[in-house]
């Protein structure tokens, strides 16, 4: 810990974190204990990593832009054994590629989203809605005045991450060279391409 | 060796998640892209789907009838006669699909991401107890205020039904009738006609899609015997004759026998 | 700790004890970890006496019968202030509906105030519990016996009247079949409240 961090903080920091209900930010602790954030940051950074080193069963961690305790991944197990209803609501592949695409094009509104997808979100998206992970965050300025839909803090903490800063740059995600050529290859629309193709791959079996 | 594996139909999230299940597929088996072959399995998934939904969705079909053209347009090579615009048309429809491929296949990815993300937030097990009654003085008085009357609006709010804020976006009406009654309807058409066109045949269709519908039927015929296809300029229009002879011209026929 | 305590015990013990909201009675820990009652005991008392040792912000102690973490009572001071700084005093729109569906509707399940609302009302119902206002009030005779809820006495007595009895009725306000109808329709369907708060500003609001 750094030099003008008392004990007390350290010690009023984990008393706030262990009544809090929901993820508690920094600036709020900050004020509370009338430290910089920037200090109670490390605080709380330090805290986890000596907890962890420590072996505890519990963690603080960092989500959805607060900090909070959590049990450790480790002990799942028995946690979920102590929780009877604590089989988590499992999502659907339709509903994940739903939430990425809102994830990453926020604000979109649903018609977007069915282009994207090809097919209606309309169920996938009410039952993302129903369950809060996505919410309206406003209109569209155009005609139409389409809903638009953004995540919510909720989409951060089934993630586990603090921000959507967390999630990977989509460039990460770009479809590999392979892929893209495979694509094009096959909707190329110039049939001498094909014939080339075609006698490459003869040779190729020839060898 | 090749060795056909019968898959579990696998439930296809929309046009391009089975269209890039089928391209994918055949990357990895031969290492060689045929578009006859995914055209054809499409064409053969959406017979199947069309038996089983009609109320299927209109970008499947509106992507076979994008597939069809540039497969109709590698077949039929011929530089003459060209019409430049619907040849640019067809590049632009062309581009526009990759792209569309490219995109879903981007979120497809990112959606594995995310659920590696889920995975492991749902082996965590947050505390949300609160303070103790050690604090309950201190404890701000939620229902101050609160009336007997600003309960009973709570609960008549509680359980009015909330307007539904869904709107039809698509600009498309839903398909009015399948695959298989096209062909149904052309069963009865083209034996009094016995020789038309495509254009002739399609001529009371406002939707592109019913186009889409009808020119889907007429391949599908067009494979079963029933009538002879020609089109003499390419993106000209196809003249349909009534052959007068099928497979088994007085049983239904079947519909989903795409392949061949 | 004794011999036969494995490091993974005590872990487990803190992470159930941590996500737990009321105190955990010794013998239920001892049948989730497999562990006679007598150790259990033991572990959590050496757990109590580490902390204290090592200076943490937060206890374990025993209380009603029952293991539960709590602030170290030197960080009152801070938590008190947290209480009344983080969080905000007035009952939320959403939680007076939940609240309002509890007293008329009581005895109630959550699955019952889920399908009437269309959104989770676990958190406001927790607030609610931790105020005393609702509380169990038996289990329905059905198969899954879920946990029935009703309002207690310190609810009548902020609202000041003597007994439920003392409410508007609800018929006067059910006033025609149509409007059943909808209900009944709304309760089959997915929540779809576009406008609505999302479940997760229920919890923030309701604190």
């Amino acid at each position: 810990m750094k030099a003008d961090v008392t004990v007390e903080t350290v010690r009023a920091v984990e008393a706030i974190l262990l009544v809090a209900q929901e993820p508690v930010p920094t600036d709020l602790i900050a004020q509370l204990v009338e430290m910089p954030s920037a200090t109670i940051e490390q605080v709380c950074g330090q805290l986890a990593a000596s907890y962890e080193e420590a072996g505890h069963g519990f963690q603080i961690a960092k989500v959805a832009g607060g900090w909070r305790f959590q049990s450790h991944p480790d002990l799942a197990p028995y946690v979920e054994r102590f929780i009877l209803d604590g089989q988590r609501a499992r999502l659907s592949g339709a509903a994940l590629e739903t939430l990425a695409i809102i994830a990453y094009k926020q604000p979109i509104s649903r018609l977007q989203i069915a282009s994207i997808r090809g097919v209606d979100p309309d169920a996938v998206m009410r039952t993302l809605h129903g369950r809060a992970y996505i919410a309206p965050v406003g209109r569209d300025s155009g005609p139409g005045q389409a809903v638009m839909w953004g995540t919510t803090q909720l989409f951060l903490e089934k993630l586990g991450i603090a921000s959507l800063e967390d999630l990977p740059p989509i460039a990460t995600f770009v479809p590999d060279a392979s892929l893209v050529e495979a694509l094009e290859k096959t909707l190329r629309l110039d049939p001498d391409e094909v014939v080339e193709e075609s006698a490459r791959s003869d040779e190729a079996e020839a060898q | 060796m090749k060795v056909a594996i019968e898959v579990a139909t696998p439930v296809f999230e929309g046009p391009f998640d089975l269209l890039l299940h089928l391209i994918m597929r055949e990357e990895v088996d031969i290492h060689e892209i045929s578009l006859a072959t995914i055209v054809d399995a499409y064409l053969l998934e959406l017979a199947k789907m069309a038996e089983l939904d009609l109320e299927i969705a209109t970008e499947f079909l509106l992507i076979a009838a994008t597939l069809v053209e540039i497969k109709s347009r590698r077949l039929l090579p011929g530089r003459e006669n060209v019409d430049l615009d619907e040849e640019l048309a067809l590049w632009e429809e062309r581009d526009l699909l990759l792209a569309r491929l490219l995109e879903c296949k981007t979120f497809k990815d990112v959606a594995k991401i995310l659920a590696v993300f889920v995975d492991d937030a749902d082996r965590v097990y947050a505390r949300t107890t609160g303070p103790d009654e050690r604090f309950a003085e201190v404890t701000p008085d939620l229902l101050e205020g609160l009336t007997i009357q600003k309960l009973e609006r709570g609960f008549i709010n509680a359980i009015t039904p909330k307007p539904q804020m869904s709107i039809n976006y698509y600009h498309v009406n839903p398909i009015r009738f399948t695959v298989a009654e096209a062909v149904e309807e052309l069963m009865t058409e083209l034996p009094r006609k016995l020789r038309t066109s495509f254009r002739e045949l399609t001529a009371n269709f406002v939707e592109r899609l019913e186009v889409v519908v009808r020119f889907l039927a007429l391949l599908e015929m067009y494979k079963q015997g029933y009538i002879e296809i020609d089109q003499v300029d390419r993106f000209g229009d196809i003249t349909v004759a009534w052959t007068g002879i099928g497979p088994d011209a007085e049983t239904n026929m079947e519909i989903d026998s795409y392949e061949g």
